[in-house]
C-alpha cells in the first residue's frame, strides 16, 4: 500500500478536476466557481496555507485518468475534488483512492461506488445518481398519476434515470423512449406524447438537449401535460430556456431559495461574484470546500493521520446551504429532496424554487451493499 | 490461331451505339491499325479490349481463350497491355519506378512485405531496358511529373513494354510527339514488330501507313473497310469519311 | 500586340527558359516551333501568368502584364487552347462553351457550325467525349471568349486528318478576319502555308526566327532545329 | 396508427428541412469549390450567437435577423481572405487540418465572448402559435415557417448552381482553377463570393433555428457530422442530393426510432427487442449511409468520386 | 472532383527515406533516455504521460500506413483502438491477463472487423471513403456504448494491468513504458519495411494513379484491403497498451473525435513518412499538455498553431524540418 503523501511545509493542496472545455463547460465552471467562492471566503482552508490546482478533464475519461494521476503523483495533492460526469469519475476513482488520497465527488455519484465498490477514501457531497429521479417517481406516485411517459437519452445515465424513476413509481408506463445522445429535434417524440396524452411526462435531458426539449415542448402546445424532470430544468439551462421553462418541475436536493442562513449567504455572495444564479453544481462544490475546511480544522492541520482525517470528514461538521447534511455508511449524503419549479425571480433572473419536500433524510438504495461500517 | 480475336462486339452509351457489331483479329506479330474519325469509337473499343469497359455483347478471345469476363489486371497477366491516349502515369514516382512497377506486375507475387524493392536489380534492369527501348534511358531518375508532354508519351510506351505483352493496344501513341521524335518513335515500333502483336490507333497517317500490316476503318462504331494500307488508302469511302485531301496527297505520293 | 522580351522561367529549381524574345502583331500568325521538351508550353504558361516568370517582360498592347493573374492576361485579349485539352469534366459540352464566354463575333451558333460534332454531343459531360471531340471543344471554348490573339498549344493533336484540315482552314479564316494567332504544332508543313513568321526554340532559347519566305529559302532550318 | 405514421413522416420531412438548411452551405462549398470545411459548423454556431446577441440588443427577432446577414458576410469574408483562400489548391487533408484548427479557435473564442451557458432567442410573436392538425396533435407555426424558408433556399440554390453562369464557373473552377482563370475569369473573387454565400447560409440556418434549439458552444460540432452524412448520402456537389439526403436521414431516424422497436418486438421478446432497439437506434443513420454508399459508391446523385 | 486520394506528394526518394529513418532513430533514442531523465528531474510521473503518447504514436503511424501511403483516409480508426482496450477489459474479466494473449484477441477481432468493413468501404473513394469508415467506426462505438456489462459509456476500470507470462511486471510504470517503446520501435521497423517492399510500392502506386495500376496488372482492391487490415491490427495493439496505461477502458477511446485526432496527428506530422506520424503524435499531445498547463483557453492557441502550420508548412512538421534543412537529404 502506498504511503499517503505527506503534507509538506504545512501547505494544504487541493486538486479540482472539472470539465471546463467543450459543450458541457458551463457545469464545470459552476462547480469550480462554487468551490473557489468558499475557498476565497475562508482564505486559509482549515487554517492552512492552501494551494488549489484546477485541471480540465475535457470530458475525456482517458485524459482525466492521467490528470488525476498527475495531481496525485506529481503534485501530491491531499484532496481531489470533482468531477461532473460519471464516466470521468469511473476513470479517476482508482488512480486517486488507491494512493490514499481523498476523492470528493461534487456531482457524479454512481451506484457501484455507493454499493459494493464503496471506498473509505471516497466522499460524495452531491447524491447518488438515482435519487433525483426517485424524487420525481415518488412525486408522480403522490399525485396519483396512472400513466406516465418516460424519455431519456440512450446512454448509461439515461437508462439509470428511468430505472430510478420506476423505483418509486408503481403506475403504468405510457411509453418509454430512448432518444439519441445530443438529439436536436424532439418533434417525433413530442408527437408521440401528444398522441398518448399521458398524465405526465418524466424526462432526463441534461444540457443542450434539455434546452431544445423545453423550448419545443411549449411550442408543440403540450404545456397542459405536467413536465417532470431531473437535471433538465436547472440554473445552467434556465438562462437559455427562460420563459419556456416556467412552471416545469424537477427533483433536487436543494434550491436557491431554501430558507436558511447558510443558503442565503451562499446564493447572495455567488450572484454578487459571478452574476448568475448558482445551481446544484456550484452548491455541492461549495460544500466540498466547507467539508475539507471542517475536517482539516478538526485534525488540526495534521494530514498524515489519515484515519483521523477520514473520521473528521465523515462527521460533516459544517453548515450546508441545503440544511441537514450527513454522510451515510457509504460516504454518500443522507439528505432531503425537494420538488422544484422553474420561476422568474424578482430581479429578473431565472432559477428553480423549492415547492415541496418529497424525501426527508433520504438514504440511497445501495448503501446496504457497502461493506464499510 | 489469331492472337486476338474479337467477335461481334457491341457497346452503347444510352441511345448512342459506340461499338456496333465489331469483329476483327490481330495475328501473331502483326500490326493492325485502326483509323477513323474523331468520336468513331476507337478508344471505347480499346477500353473494352483491355477490360476497362464491359461490352454489351460479343466475345473477346486471346490466344483462343475467352477473356470477355476477365478484369483488367487479369488480362494484363495474360499478356494484353495497353497505353493510354491521355497520359496516365504515376506522377510522384520516378520514371524508373514507373516502369519497374510494370515489371513487378509480371514477375512474382507482390504480396511480399519485407524485402526492400528499391534495390531489386531484377526489376530495375528490366525497367531500364524498357526505358532505353522507349528512348527515355537518360531520364530514369527524374520524377515523372516533371517530364514534358512528349516525354510522357514515351513513358507510356515504356510502361506498356515492361509488362512484356503478347498483344499491345496502342491508343494514339504519337499524339504530341513531333518531328524527328516521331520518326524515331515509328522506327522503334517497327523494331518491335514480330516480337508481339499490336493494335494501333493513330491519326498520324505517316505512321499508320509506315507501320501497319492491315488497316481497319471505324466510322460511327462500325468497321467500314479492312485491308492493306494501299487498299484502304485508295478506298473512296475512306477518303470521304476520314482521310480527306491528306489521303489524296499520300496516294499520289 | 503581344510582346515578350527576355523571358526566363523555371519549375522550382530546374530552369527551363533562358531569355525568350518573341512578338505577335495584330492580325499576324506566328508559330512557335521546337522539339519535345524544349520549352514551348512553358513559354505559353509564362505568357499567361500560369507560371510566374523569373525575369523578362510580357506586354499586351503595351501594358505590362508580366506575372499578372491569368484572368488579367485573358481579359487583355488573349485566348488559350491549352496543351492536353483541359476540358471541364463536370460541365456539359454546351456549358463548357458558355461558362467563360464573352460577347463578340464568336457565338454558340458559329462554334456549332464549325464543329457540328459538338452540337450533336452538347448534353454530354466533358469527359464523355472522344479525345478529338475534346480538342474541338477546347478550341471552341477559347474562341467563345472572343480573343484578339488566340494561342493554340498542340491544338490538332489527336484530330483526324479531315478535321485537322478543317482547323487549318478555320485558322486561315480567323487570320482573314484580322485575328492574331500564336500556334504551336508539329505539322510544320501545314503551318508554313499560312503563317507569317516562325520562331524556333531549343533548350529554352530562341535559336532561329524569320518569315515564311526565310524558311522556304533556307530549307536546312527545319533539318537543323526540327529534324523533319 | 396510420395517423401517427403520417404525422411522423411529416416530422421527419420537417427535421430533414432543418438539416438541409444547415447542409446547404456545406454542399455549396464542399461540393462545388471542393473545400472540406469543418468550420461550417462554426459558421452555423456563429449565426446563432449573433442572432442571440442582436436579439438581446434590439429586442426584436426581425431586426436581429436583418443584422445577422451583414454580420455573416463579414465573418465569411474574413475567414475566406485570411485562411480558406490559401487552401483551395491544397489537399483535402490540409483543409481538414486547417479548418479543424479553426473550429478549436472559434469554439474557444465564443466561450470567451459569450461564456459557457447556453443562450436564448425568443420566438417572434406572429410565429409563436400552433395550428391544430389531427386530433390532439398540433403543429408549431414557426416550424412551418422554417419549412418554407428551407424550400426557398433549396430552390434558389438549385437554380444558382445548375442554371446560371456562376454555377457553371464554380463547377469548372472546382476541377481546374488555372484553366478558368486563363479563360478570363477572376476565379479568386468568384470563390470568395461563393464562400461568403455559403457562410451566410450557415449563419442564416443558425439564426433561424436559434428559437427552437439550444444556442451553445457544442451546437456546431453536433450537427457537423450529420451534415456531412447528408451531403455524402446525396452525392457531393448535388443540391438535389443534399435535399433528399437530409429528408431521408431525418425520416429514417424519426420512423426508425418510433417504429423500429415495434418491428423488433414482433421478432424478438420484449427485453431483447428493447436492448436491440437501443443498440441499433443511434446507428441507424450510419447504417443508412453505409448501405447507400455500398449500393452507390458516390451517393445518390454524385457523379464523381 | 479530386478526391483525398490525390495526395500531391512525391513518393519518398531513397535519400529522404534514409534521413527519415535517422530522425526516427534519434526520436527513439530520446524516448529511451526519458525515464532516467525524468527520475533525475524528480518527475517520474512524466513517464506515464509519455507512455500514453507512445501508444498514440503507434496508432498514428499505423494510420499513416494507409493514409499516407495508400490514400485511404480512415475516419473510423479509433474503433480499432477501442477493440484493443476492450480486449484487455473483457479478456481480463474472464481471467485472461496475459498481454500477448490479449493482443492476439485484439488483433483477431480487429482483423475480422477490418476485413469486412474494409471490403465494403473500398467500394468507395475519397470523401465517401472517409464517411463510410466513419459510419463503421460509429457503429462499433455505439455497440460498446450499449454494452452495459462493461459499464456502457461510463466505462470500466481495470483491476490490474496485463501480465507477461504470468508476471505482473507491467504494474511498474517504467516497465510498461519500455514495453510500449519496444512495440513502437518494432512496429516502426515493420512498417518501414512494408513501405519499402514490393507490396508497399504497389500500395503507393495505387495512391498515385489507380487506373494505371490496373492497366499494368495490379488489382487494387486486394492490396488496399490487406494494408487496411494490417493498419487496423497495429492500431489495436496501441489500444491494448493504452488500456494498460489508463487502467481504464471506455467507448470514449473510440469516438469519432479520437479518429479525427489520429488524422490530425498524422497530417500535422506530415503524411506518408511514418516518422512524421510519430512526431505528429508526440508534438500534438505535448502541445496539448503544455498549452493546457499554460491557460484554460489552450484550444485557441492549439487551433492557431494548426492553422498556421497548414498555411506556412504544407507538409506538416516534416515539411518544416525539411525547410530548415535539418532533414534535407544530402545528395
Ligand atoms: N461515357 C460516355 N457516355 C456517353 N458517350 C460517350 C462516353 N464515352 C464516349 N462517348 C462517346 O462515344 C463516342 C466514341 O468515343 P471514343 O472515345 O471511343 O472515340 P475515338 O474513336 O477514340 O475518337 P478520337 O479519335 O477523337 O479519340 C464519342 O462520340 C463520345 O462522345
Ligand atoms: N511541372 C513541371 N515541373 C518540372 N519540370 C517540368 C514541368 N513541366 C515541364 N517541365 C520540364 O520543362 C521542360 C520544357 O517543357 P515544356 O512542356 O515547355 O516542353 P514543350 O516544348 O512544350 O514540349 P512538348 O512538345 O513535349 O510539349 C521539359 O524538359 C520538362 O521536363
Ligand atoms: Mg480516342
Ligand atoms: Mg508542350
Amino acid at each position: 500500500q502506498d504511503v499517503p503523501p505527506a503534507a509538506e511545509d504545512n501547505v494544504l493542496k487541493i486538486g479540482l478536476i472539472y470539465t471546463l472545455s467543450g459543450p458541457a463547460a458551463a457545469l464545470g465552471e459552476q462547480a469550480r466557481n462554487g468551490f473557489m467562492l468558499a475557498a476565497d471566503k475562508m482564505g486559509k482552508i482549515g487554517g492552512m496555507e492552501t494551494e488549489i490546482i484546477v485541471v480540465d478533464d475535457e470530458q475525456r475519461p482517458d485524459l482525466a485518468a492521467d490528470n488525476a494521476r498527475e495531481l496525485v503523483q506529481r503534485e501530491e495533492v491531499d484532496f481531489v475534488v470533482g468531477p461532473i460526469f460519471s464516466n470521468i469519475l469511473v476513470a479517476i476513482h482508482q488512480p486517486v483512492t488507491e494512493t490514499g488520497t481523498i476523492l470528493i465527488s461534487t456531482n457524479a455519484g454512481t451506484s457501484n461506488f455507493a454499493g459494493p465498490d464503496c471506498n473509505e477514501n471516497f466522499f460524495v457531497t452531491s447524491y447518488q445518481n438515482d435519487q433525483n429521479h426517485e424524487v420525481m417517481g415518488a412525486y408522480a406516485e403522490q399525485q396519483g398519476y396512472q400513466n406516465v411517459f418516460l424519455m431519456a437519452p440512450n446512454y448509461q445515465a439515461g437508462r439509470d434515470s428511468l430505472a430510478g424513476f420506476k423505483h418509486s413509481y408503481t403506475g403504468n408506463v405510457a411509453g418509454e423512449v430512448f432518444t439519441e445522445l445530443g438529439q436536436l429535434d424532439f418533434s417525433s417524440e413530442l408527437a408521440q406524447i401528444a398522441a398518448f396524452q399521458p398524465d405526465a411526462l418524466f424526462t432526463f435531458m441534461p444540457g443542450g438537449m434539455g434546452v431544445n426539449l423545453v423550448k419545443q415542448y411549449g411550442q408543440a402546445g403540450l404545456t397542459s401535460i405536467p413536465f417532470l424532470s431531473a437535471f433538465t430544468v436547472d440554473e445552467t439551462t434556465l438562462p437559455a430556456t427562460q420563459d419556456a421553462a416556467l412552471g416545469l418541475l424537477g427533483g433536487a436536493n436543494w434550491a436557491p431559495d431554501l430558507d436558511n442562513a447558510a443558503n442565503e449567504e451562499f446564493v447572495t455572495s455567488y450572484i454578487e461574484k459571478y452574476d448568475h444564479v448558482p445551481g446544484t453544481y456550484a452548491m455541492q462544490a461549495y460544500d466540498a470546500a466547507q467539508l475539507i475546511n471542517s475536517a482539516v480544522e478538526k485534525v488540526g492541520g495534521d494530514l498524515t493521520d489519515r484515519d483521523a482525517l477520514r473520521a473528521a470528514l465523515k462527521e460533516a461538521d459544517f453548515d450546508s446551504p441545503r440544511g441537514d447534511f450527513e454522510f451515510g455508511v457509504n460516504n454518500y449524503p443522507v439528505q432531503d429532496f425537494y420538488l422544484v419549479e422553474a420561476v422568474k425571480r424578482d430581479d429578473g433572473l431565472y432559477a428553480t424554487s423549492a415547492k415541496e419536500k418529497i424525501f426527508d433524510d433520504y438514504v440511497d438504495n445501495y448503501a446496504d451493499q457497502c461493506e464499510m461500517q | 490461331m489469331s492472337r486476338l480475336d474479337v467477335q461481334s462486339l457491341t457497346k452503347s452509351f444510352g441511345a448512342l451505339k459506340v461499338t456496333d457489331d465489331v469483329s476483327l483479329t490481330v495475328e501473331p506479330g502483326e500490326i493492325h491499325a485502326i483509323i477513323g474519325p474523331n468520336g468513331a469509337g476507337k478508344t471505347t473499343l480499346v477500353a473494352q479490349l483491355s477490360g476497362q469497359l464491359k461490352p454489351d455483347s460479343g466475345r473477346i478471345r486471346l490466344d483462343g481463350a475467352d477473356i470477355t469476363g476477365l478484369s483488367m489486371p487479369e488480362r494484363v497477366k495474360r499478356g494484353l497491355a495497353r497505353s493510354f491516349q491521355i497520359t496516365s502515369i504515376l506522377p510522384g514516382f520516378t520514371v524508373l519506378e514507373n516502369v519497374a512497377l510494370a515489371v513487378q506486375a509480371r514477375s512474382g507475387s507482390s504480396f511480399r512485405f519485407f524485402r526492400p524493392v528499391a534495390g531489386d536489380a531484377a526489376l530495375n534492369d528490366a525497367a531500364m531496358e524498357a526505358l532505353t527501348e522507349a528512348g527515355l534511358g537518360d531520364r530514369a531518375g527524374v520524377v515523372a511529373s516533371a517530364l514534358s508532354h512528349g516525354e510522357h508519351r514515351r513513358l507510356e510506351l515504356a510502361i506498356a513494354l515492361a509488362t512484356n505483352p503478347q498483344v499491345l493496344l496502342l491508343d494514339e501513341p504519337l499524339a504530341g510527339v513531333g518531328g524527328e521524335d516521331a520518326e524515331a518513335f515509328v522506327a522503334r515500333l517497327r523494331r518491335f514488330k514480330g516480337r508481339f502483336a499490336m493494335l494501333l490507333i493513330e491519326h498520324d497517317m505517316d505512321a499508320v501507313f509506315a507501320l501497319a500490316d492491315r488497316v481497319s476503318v471505324l466510322v460511327y462504331g462500325r468497321i467500314i473497310a479492312t485491308g492493306t494500307p494501299d487498299e484502304v488508302r485508295s478506298d473512296a469511302d475512306v477518303r470521304a469519311a476520314y482521310l480527306g485531301e491528306e489521303g489524296e496527297e499520300m496516294a499520289d505520293a | 500586340m503581344l510582346e515578350v522580351t527576355g523571358l526566363e522561367a523555371a519549375y522550382g529549381e530546374s530552369r527551363i527558359l533562358f531569355g525568350i524574345d518573341l512578338h505577335v502583331d495584330a492580325g499576324e500568325v506566328v508559330t512557335l516551333m521546337g522539339r519535345n521538351g524544349m520549352g514551348k508550353t512553358t513559354t505559353v504558361k509564362s505568357i499567361f501568368g500560369m507560371l510566374k516568370p523569373r525575369a523578362g517582360t510580357v506586354r499586351v498592347d503595351g501594358e505590362d502584364l508580366t506575372g499578372a493573374d491569368p484572368h488579367r492576361v485573358a481579359l487583355a485579349g488573349l485566348g488559350l487552347v491549352p496543351e492536353g485539352r483541359q476540358i471541364f469534366p463536370t460541365l456539359s459540352v454546351e456549358e463548357n462553351l458558355r461558362a467563360t464566354a464573352r460577347p463578340g463575333r464568336w457565338t454558340l451558333k458559329r462554334i456549332y457550325e464549325l464543329f457540328p460534332r459538338l452540337a450533336e454531343r452538347k448534353r454530354n459531360m466533358g469527359t464523355q467525349l472522344s479525345g478529338g471531340e475534346q480538342q474541338m471543344l477546347a478550341i471552341g471554348r477559347a474562341l467563345m471568349t472572343n480573343p484578339r490573339l488566340v494561342v493554340l498549344d498542340e491544338a490538332t493533336e489527336g484530330l483526324a486528318p479531315l478535321i485537322r484540315a478543317d482547323i487549318w482552314s478555320c485558322l486561315e479564316t480567323l487570320k482573314d478576319e484580322g485575328e492574331a494567332i500564336l500556334v504551336i504544332d508539329k505539322n510544320v508543313d501545314a503551318l508554313t502555308r499560312f503563317a507569317d513568321r516562325h520562331v524556333v526554340i531549343e533548350k529554352g532559347r530562341v535559336v532561329w526566327s524569320g518569315t515564311t519566305q526565310d524558311i522556304l529559302a533556307t530549307p536546312d532550318v527545319k533539318d537543323r532545329f526540327l529534324h523533319v | 396508427m396510420t395517423n401517427l405514421l403520417v404525422l411522423q413522416l411529416l416530422n421527419g420531412v420537417q427535421l430533414g428541412i432543418i438539416l438541409f438548411l444547415i447542409a446547404a452551405g456545406l454542399t455549396l462549398v464542399f461540393g462545388i469549390m471542393d473545400v472540406v470545411n469543418l468550420a461550417h459548423g462554426v459558421l452555423y454556431m456563429a449565426g446563432a450567437y449573433l442572432m442571440a446577441t442582436f436579439a438581446a440588443a434590439t429586442g426584436s427577432f426581425w431586426w436581429a435577423l436583418l443584422l445577422v446577414l451583414p454580420g455573416a458576410v463579414v465573418v465569411g469574408l474574413l475567414l475566406e481572405v485570411v485562411v480558406i483562400r490559401r487552401l483551395y489548391d491544397r489537399s483535402h487533408l490540409d483543409q481538414v487540418l486547417a479548418t479543424f484548427g479553426l473550429v478549436m479557435m472559434a469554439n474557444e473564442t465564443v466561450k470567451i465572448i459569450w461564456g459557457t451557458s447556453p443562450l436564448s432567442v425568443p420566438m417572434p410573436d406572429i410565429f409563436s402559435g400552433s395550428v391544430p392538425l389531427m386530433g390532439p396533435l398540433q403543429y408549431p407555426v414557426y416550424r412551418i415557417a422554417i419549412i418554407v424558408a428551407g424550400l426557398a433556399v433549396a430552390g434558389g440554390l438549385y437554380l444558382l448552381v445548375n442554371h446560371t453562369r456562376i454555377g457553371m464557373l464554380l463547377r469548372a473552377g472546382a476541377t481546374n482553377r488555372a484553366m478558368v482563370s486563363a479563360l478570363g475569369v477572376d476565379i479568386g473573387k468568384l470563390f470568395a463570393i461563393v464562400f461568403t454565400l455559403g457562410a451566410v447560409l450557415a449563419c442564416f440556418a443558425g439564426a433561424i433555428v436559434a428559437p427552437i434549439l439550444s444556442v451553445d458552444t457544442g451546437m456546431g460540432e453536433s450537427v457537423l457530422i450529420l451534415t456531412f452524412v447528408v451531403v455524402v448520402i446525396g452525392g457531393i456537389g448535388s443540391i438535389k442530393g443534399a435535399f433528399l439526403g437530409a429528408v431521408l436521414v431525418a425520416v429514417v431516424d424519426t420512423l426508425g426510432g418510433v417504429f423500429g422497436p415495434i418491428l423488433l418486438r414482433s421478432v424478438l421478446d420484449a427485453s431483447a427487442a428493447g436492448q436491440a432497439g437501443r443498440t441499433l437506434a443511434p446507428m441507424l443513420v450510419y447504417i443508412l449511409m453505409a448501405a447507400i454508399l455500398f449500393a452507390k459508391p458516390t451517393g445518390l446523385f454524385g457523379g464523381r468520386g | 472532383m479530386s478526391d483525398v486520394t490525390t495526395a500531391p506528394r512525391a513518393a519518398p526518394r531513397a535519400p529522404a527515406m534514409a534521413m527519415r529513418v535517422k530522425v526516427a532513430l534519434i526520436l527513439f533514442a530520446l524516448f529511451a533516455v526519458l525515464p532516467p531523465v525524468a527520475v533525475a528531474l524528480g518527475d517520474p510521473f512524466m513517464v506515464l504521460i509519455a507512455t500514453r503518447i507512445l501508444a498514440y504514436a503507434i496508432a498514428a503511424m499505423a494510420l499513416d500506413l494507409i493514409l499516407g501511403f495508400g490514400a485511404m483516409v480512415s475516419f473510423g480508426h479509433a474503433a480499432y483502438l477501442g477493440f484493443g482496450t476492450y480486449a484487455v477489459a473483457i479478456l481480463s474479466s474472464y481471467g485472461v491477463n496475459d498481454l500477448l494473449l490479449q493482443m492476439l484477441g485484439a488483433v483477431v477481432v480487429s482483423a475480422a472487423f477490418a476485413l469486412v468493413t474494409g471490403a465494403i468501404s473500398l467500394r468507395t473513394r475519397g470523401v465517401y471513403f472517409i464517411m463510410i469508415t466513419l459510419a463503421f467506426g460509429q457503429m462499433a462505438f455505439f455497440f460498446f456504448i450499449s454494452l452495459s456489462a462493461y459499464g456502457g459509456d461510463d466505462g470500466y476500470g481495470l483491476s490490474s494491468r496485463s501480465t507477461i507470462f504470468g508476471s505482473d511486471v507491467l504494474e511498474n510504470d517504467m516497465t510498461l513504458y519500455y514495453v510500449t517503446l519496444g512495440f513502437l520501435i518494432a512496429l516502426f521497423a515493420a512498417c518501414h519495411r512494408i513501405v519499402g517492399s514490393r507490396f508497399g510500392r504497389v500500395l503507393t502506386g495505387i495512391r498515385e494513379n489507380r487506373e494505371r495500376m490496373e492497366a499494368v496488372g495490379f488489382p487494387p482492391f486486394r492490396y488496399q484491403l490487406t494494408a487496411f487490415v494490417i493498419s487496423a491490427c497495429i492500431t489495436s495493439l496501441a489500444g491494448v497498451l493504452l488500456a494498460n496505461q489508463a487502467e481504464f477502458v471506455s467507448p470514449a477511446f473510440m469516438s469519432w473525435h479520437r479518429s479525427g485526432e489520429l488524422i490530425v496527428m498524422v497530417v500535422f506530422g506530415g503524411i506518408g513518412t511514418l516518422t512524421g506520424a510519430i512526431g505528429g503524435a508526440v508534438v500534438a499531445l505535448l502541445l496539448e499538455e503544455w498549452l493546457g498547463a499554460l491557460t484554460h483557453h489552450w484550444p485557441l492557441l492549439f487551433g492557431l498553431i494548426l492553422v498556421l502550420m497548414v498555411l506556412f508548412s504544407p507538409r506538416g512538421i516534416t515539411g518544416l524540418l525539411e525547410r530548415t534543412g535539418l532533414w534535407r537529404a544530402r545528395k
